[in-house]
């Protein structure tokens, strides 16, 4: 049923020229790709929506292998003196755990879900840069898979993901493991950087007539705030790895303390990109709470004006407090100071997000599903994260508290009782958006109380083992350290790795959940157009959306602007009525089509490029001839990519085929 | 990596916004040649200037005296031959902002190191 | 403006690499620092170079908004030959450096030094490769889009290597350790 | 609930017994003072949790979808969001003012008598206390290992640093961590008001053995620490001719003594020249150093503190002891009755098959042919008696 149409071009746009048409002659080097179906539709597609789709599922898999990796690592800390896996295995373990959650799900999960929406949020056709888009995916797919064969390759990255120096140098982590660390991450950053260019001028440059910034969904707000971090924060970390990559390929002595080097160098580099990326985690997930809270309290969302303004500032002052991952580092007394203020100032914006959300469910009609359950878990769960992270921005009592379990709790109540909550949430509320069909609430309503009763077991314990001296990153604790009252260390590891079966679990009924949905599709009816009464811009079109998203772009008069289109408010007396169904609105927009709609083509390139990269990995770690191969591979594929159109030319369609046609039945025909 | 295409892509798409913010603009007036190479001649000059250093002892402004140099080059690079002066706000927003979080950023780095206490 | 958002981002990347050559601008065996290896002269002439390309960039971009092809094509080749010789002087200068026994693992300066101007000069070479591309297509007619545009973009890259170059030269170069 | 959990949780860590890096039982002057500054912090964090998850579940059942009318479509009150602003500003400010003055305070080394050098290295502790008149005179250098012995009731400076990677030393009834980081040198005090002894562990990730790497603070009140200075500055004994020790004494200057320094230990030629046996773990060691065993009976520890020399019953004894009481047990050392027999000897077998370490001849090979901890020696059983009968006068 896709189609793919002919070029955007100012001069010819509007010029009643055809419309459905098939590319038939080869462009730049390769023939350029049409398939509209089987796996060739998606490999070389630059559809921001398929995009997006194929970043949740590599997202999803990642979430399942680093999922296990935290399985083990419970399964070894459940008894005193563990022996399920060796001292080098556990470390790669919790290594490897942190690295692939952080920068092979979560990220990318917020990628997959920008991708997908922020275009439809906006009532745009598709993103800035459309084959630089496939490039980022294609560049984060084969980064993840890069950095997950060290696993087959002498073995995984054991430096911890902070990879402090000079533990993580050739001298004390021998194995490649860092290399594919520190090359994969290089990988993964591409895609980051690529996307928070596209995705900002994508933002800034594509709205809607009429969608001022103030009139923007809150979620494609909070994810230009997470770009412009990523923007900004990437190079920092490219730098570091760089020097990473120098010191252990080619004998530079960046971090080596015998040639005068000062480990703290390497510190203060990853944590000028890590706190950002703390927010980059976070913030797509208060995106989709401040989408979700509004939808099922019926309720516009409180303080709109402020959720925006606290998200910008988490995003300013998140650049002035990396230091207090350092507080015990010997930074002395007057940078201590400093950035032990600046870090209690964060907590203001915090909690202002906070406070606007449990306004916007007071007073409102709350309805119930799992989406709503996720977020009113993950609001829940993020207020413990938060009031935890005061507890370490007082420095002194933040010595006694870092590296220990106690962190370990509050940044799993912020990322994982936050930011995956609230993915979660997202997955149930947008998946009839997504394919048409609706996500089983009774399964749905147990994913949730399993995980939530599974993230406070596992995770609420930790404050309690922290905070009785347990370190983290240790391969096993022991009986001797382990105490003997109600808090003893033995009882609550227990607990927590009790508590991370009950996540599997929940996991798993969602992956159930998605299968049986997606099992009998030819069985279990389409979702309603409008399942949960929506407010934004996204449901104002088919589900799943048709290729070019809109068949009218809409023209928007007010934040919220579906709700308004379907009730109608007296301001007098408040009282809401409706005027229009969402198939009414949807009609009333499709009577309004465009005649012409042009989409980007698909393209080889983007995947091409991408694939000479980790080409050029191995060849940094292995052997250097196949930098030269990938090198090439590379330059070619810049090469062809630069002589492609980013959209094919007039010439290379067939004459219409229903010259009179407007583009929505031709999308109905194609 | 992806500079060469960026700017292709570019090129093709901004034609096809549908926004109603300010579009790029590009439709700067067009100075005459001269105009730039008088530009490049202060530029010269400057340049000159701070390489003078290297022979000429300026005492306690040599500090101050460089770094003031170096800040009206690039001003000048960045705002004329640049043209961020004439063109959209939001790109010296998008430029500064990077800009003044790089020195923001880097001064405080440097500043934990004790850096500029010692010197 | 994808392109300035790129810029601003590589103010990042540059001030990272900045901010490790100051911090380790001072560690280094007593006769093979700075203020001994450095020649101020020759840096001061390929400096100037950079500079000038500059002002040629600038001369393509107002010849292709006048849709002068050929004037473009002669301002580009100009730049990009001025860019060749910078890093043609950068390379002789890195030869020279090895000779006098600084070799990119001496020591803590030479690495930071040679990783800053380097990567400096990657992006050089990176801004040739593109200026050599645009005359190339531009001669086969293959531009798409508005070329004036496309032509104006390279040149703000151009442009930016040109400032990170005047910041460096001046932190780097003039200002003793 | 969940909320009160963790906030009563918080609170109540305070009566857990038997905790021995509980960071919530202070026994010296800096965990006092970062303490006093952490309760109330915690108290109020967790009467605000408790409020704001109140407060959502107050709304999630009252405002819950009843069949009431669509609520009205408002955008928010900007005098309240101001209002709901300021206030946590407030609290924070409110917090943010004894932080700081608690920072500067802890950061105060004016008044401390007595320089202990510390240096960790993958993955044991050295402690070394250079000559001084501070903690009531030493008189020469000591340098020991595992437990880090001081006078109670005195402010005790320690110099830290690492040979290798970062480490980080913590003591949580004393203090909190502090980073040790090579080529730097941190600087932290610490005092403890009473005689007793008090856990640790290296709380920066440093390699495959960090959970190995453990250490233990010992207070002795001045005069028995006095007796303990007096106790390492004692000069070496040898072993009586031909006994099981005397033997021993061969065989770890055979075997051991290229790492492990012992003060006074020399040997003979067979001319009768006698010359000193000096260590030189720079040869092997990636570190440059391996743990002075001298005295290493006066320690009731070994192997980066992980393992007991005292058998269960005794450590159990000491670890319980009062303060009054613990200072003459703890000098006692390790009595032959008391010795941890089973995990020495396994140390000495085959170290590391118990702490796993970089020593094998695969893994020397990465570094130059050093290694980083022990490396299994190849003993016999005899020569393993031999060697703990030595050791078990080094008191």
């Amino acid at each position: 049923m896709a189609i793919i149409e002919r070029p955007s071009t100012p001069a010819l746009a509007g010029s009643g020229a055809p419309a459905v048409v098939t590319p038939s002659q080869a462009y730049g080097v390769l023939k350029r790709p049409v398939s509209t179906t089987g796996w060739r539709s998606w490999v070389f597609t630059v559809d921001h929506k398929k995009l997006g789709i194929m970043y949740g599922v590599v997202a999803m898999f990642f979430f399942l292998v680093g999922g296990v990796e935290a399985l083990l690592i419970r399964l070894q800390l459940a008894g005193p003196e563990g022996t399920v896996l060796s001292a080098g295995l556990y470390n790669e373990m919790f290594t490897m755990h942190a690295t692939t959650m952080v920068f092979l799900f979560v990220m990318p999960m917020g990628a997959a879900f920008a991708n997908y929406f922020i275009p439809l949020q906006i009532g745009a056709r598709d993103v800035a840069f459309p084959r630089i888009n496939a490039f980022g995916f294609w560049c984060f797919l084969v980064g993840g898979i890069f950095l997950n064969t060290s696993w087959f390759l002498g073995g995984a990255a054991d430096g911890g993901w902070f990879m402090y120096q000079p533990n993580a140098n050739a001298l004390f982590s021998p194995s490649h493991g860092v290399d594919f660390w520190g090359l994969g991450l290089q990988i993964t950053g591409i895609a980051s950087l690529t996307g928070a260019v596209n995705l900002i001028t994508t933002i800034l440059n594509m709205r809607a007539p009429g969608m001022t910034l103030m009139k923007m969904p809150i979620f494609t707000w909070m994810s230009l705030v997470t770009q412009f971090l990523l923007l900004f924060a990437m190079p920092v970390i490219t730098v570091a790895l760089f020097l990473l990559m120098f010191q252990r390929e080619f004998g530079a002595t960046f971090f080596d303390v015998s040639a005068g080097a000062d480990p703290l160098l390497w510190q203060h580099l990853f944590w000028i990109f890590g706190h950002p990326e703390v927010y980059i985690i976070v913030l797509p997930g208060f995106g989709i709470a401040s989408e979700v809270l509004p939808v099922f309290s019926r309720k516009p969302l409180f303080g709109y004006r402020f959720v925006v303004f606290s998200g910008a500032a988490i995003g300013f002052v998140g650049w002035g407090v990396w230091a207090h991952h350092m507080f015990a580092s010997g930074l002395g007394p007057v940078s201590v100071a400093v950035f032990s203020m600046a870090t209690m100032l964060i907590a203001i914006p915090t909690g202002v997000k906070i406070v606007n959300w449990v306004l916007t469910m007071w007073g409102g009609k709350i309805w119930f599903t799992t989406a709503m359950l996720f977020i009113v878990g993950m609001i829940a769960q993020f207020t413990i994260g938060g009031l935890s992270g005061v507890t370490h921005a007082v420095a002194p009592s933040d010595t006694q508290q870092t590296d220990t379990y106690y962190i370990i709790a509050h940044f799993h109540y912020t990322i994982f009782g936050g930011a995956v909550m609230a993915l979660f949430a997202g997955f149930y509320y947008w998946w009839p958006k997504m394919f048409g069909k609706l996500l089983s609430e009774r399964l749905g309503k147990w994913n949730f109380w399993l995980m939530m009763i599974g993230v406070n077991l596992t995770f609420g314990p930790m404050h309690i083992i922290g905070l009785q001296g347990q370190p983290r990153r240790m391969m096993n604790w022991t009986e001797a350290r382990a105490g003997e009252g109600f808090f003893n260390l033995g009882f609550w590891n227990r607990v927590a790795s009790f508590g991370s079966l009950l996540i599997t679990i929940g996991v798993i009924l969602f992956l159930v959940n998605v299968w049986n949905t997606h099992k009998k599709s030819s069985t279990t009816p389409k979702a309603p157009l409008d399942p949960w009464d929506a407010r934004s811009l996204e449901w104002i079109t088919a589900s799943p959306p048709k290729e070019h998203n809109f068949d009218a772009i809409p023209t928007v008069h007010a934040l919220d602007e579906f709700f308004h289109r379907k009730y109608e408010v007296d301001h007098d007396t408040g009282e809401v009525r409706k005027i229009a169904s969402a198939e009414e609105v949807l009609a009333a927009e499709e009577a309004k089509a465009d005649k012409h709609i042009h989409l980007p083509s698909p393209s080889y390139w983007p995947i091409i490029l991408a694939v000479s990269l980790p080409i050029m990995g191995y060849g940094v770690i292995f052997n250097r001839l196949l930098i030269a191969v990938g090198g090439v591979i590379l330059l070619l594929a810049m090469f062809g990519w630069a002589l492609e159109p980013s959209v094919a030319d007039d010439s290379d369609y067939d004459p219409p085929v229903d010259g009179g046609g407007t583009s929505k039945e031709l999308a109905n025909i194609g | 990596m992806s500079t060469t295409a960026d700017h292709v892509e570019h090129a093709d798409h901004d034609h096809g916004d549908h926004g109603d913010h300010a579009p790029e603009a590009h439709a700067h007036e067009h100075k005459p040649d001269s105009y730039y190479v008088k530009i490049a001649l202060i530029l010269a000059a400057i340049t000159a200037l701070e390489t003078s250093t290297y022979w000429v002892d300026f005492g306690a402004f040599f500090l101050p005296t460089l770094l003031i140099l170096m800040a009206i080059k690039f001003v000048m690079v960045a705002s004329l031959f640049m043209h961020l002066r004439g063109d959209s706000k939001i790109f010296s927003y998008l430029f500064y902002s990077g800009l003044i979080l790089a020195i923001g950023v880097y001064v405080a780095f440097l500043a934990t190191f004790r850096f500029f206490a010692s010197t | 403006m994808a392109m300035w958002m790129f810029l601003g981002s590589e103010c990042l990347l540059f001030g990272g690499l900045i901010s490790t050559y100051m911090l380790y601008r001072g560690r280094h065996p007593a006769d093979l620092g700075p203020d001994q290896v450095f020649d101020i002269p020759f840096t001061s002439v390929s400096s100037f170079v950079l500079l000038m390309s500059s002002l040629t960039m600038v001369l393509a971009v107002s010849s292709a908004a006048q849709k002068d092809d050929r004037r473009t094509n002669l301002w580009l080749t100009v730049t990009a030959l001025l860019g060749a010789t910078f890093v043609g002087g950068q390379v002789y200068e890195f030869t020279s450096f090895y000779r006098e026994g600084l070799g990119f693992t001496s020591s803590l300066f030479s690495s930071s030094f040679f990783t800053l101007t380097g990567f400096h000069g990657v992006h050089v070479t990176v801004g040739i490769i593109m200026l050599m591309a645009l005359v190339g297509i531009n001669k086969r007619g293959r531009i798409p889009g508005d070329k004036a545009e496309v032509v104006e973009l390279v040149g703000l890259y151009w442009h930016f290597v040109d400032v990170v170059w005047i910041i460096i030269f001046t932190l780097v170069y003039l200002i003793p350790s | 609930m969940l909320g009160l959990t963790a906030a009563s949780a918080a609170v109540l860590a305070g009566c857990a017994k038997d905790a021995p890096q509980d960071t919530w039982q202070p026994k010296g002057e800096n965990a006092q003072k970062i303490h006093d500054l952490q309760w109330p912090v915690f108290l109020v964090a967790g009467i605000v949790g408790v409020i704001v998850l109140a407060a959502i579940g107050f709304v999630v059942i009252r405002y819950r979808d009843k069949g009431q009318p669509m609520p009205e479509q408002s955008h928010g009150k900007p005098a309240l969001e101001i209002a709901l602003t300021i206030l946590p500003a407030l609290i924070l400010v409110g917090v943010g003012i004894p932080t700081a003055s608690t920072i500067f305070d802890l950061a105060d080394e004016s008044d401390t008598e007595c320089i202990i050098n510390v240096t960790g290295q993958q993955w044991w502790w050295e402690y070394d206390y250079p000559a001084q008149d501070g903690c009531g005179g030493i008189a020469e250098p000591i340098v020991t290992s595992g437990q880090l012995v001081i006078p109670a009731n005195t402010n005790v400076l320690l110099r830290l640093t690492s040979r290798d990677v970062i480490h980080s030393f913590w003591i949580p009834a004393l203090n909190g961590k502090k980073d040790t980081v090579p080529g730097r040198v941190h600087t932290l005090r610490m005092q403890a008001d009473q005689p007793g002894i008090y856990a640790g562990q290296c709380t920066e990730f440093c390699g495959l053995s960090h959970a190995n790497m453990k250490m233990e603070a010992v207070a002795l009140n001045p005069d028995d620490f006095q007796t303990w200075v007096g106790n390492q500055l004692e000069p070496y004994v040898s072993p009586e001719a031909g006994s099981q020790a005397a033997l021993g004494e061969a065989a770890f200057t055979a075997n051991c003594a290229y790492c492990h320094q012992v003060n006074g230990l020399s040997s003979t030629a067979p001319d009768g020249t006698v010359t000193p046996v000096l260590a030189n773990p720079d040869q092997f060691v990636v570190s440059g150093a391996a743990p002075n065993l001298t005295h290493l009976m006066t320690r009731n520890t070994f192997a980066g503190a992980t393992w007991d020399l005292l058998t269960d019953e005794c450590r159990d004894r000491v670890w319980n002891a009062s303060p009054e009481e613990f200072g003459a047990l703890y000098l006692q050392g390790v009595t032959a009755e008391c010795l941890n027999a089973v995990d020495l000897r396994e140390w000495i077998r085959n170290a590391p098959a118990k702490k796993p370490m970089y020593a094998s001849d695969a893994q020397k090979a990465n570094s130059d042919g050093k290694v980083r901890g022990m490396p299994a020696l190849g003993l016999n059983e005899t020569q393993i008696d031999q060697i703990i009968a030595y050791l078990l006068e080094r008191n």
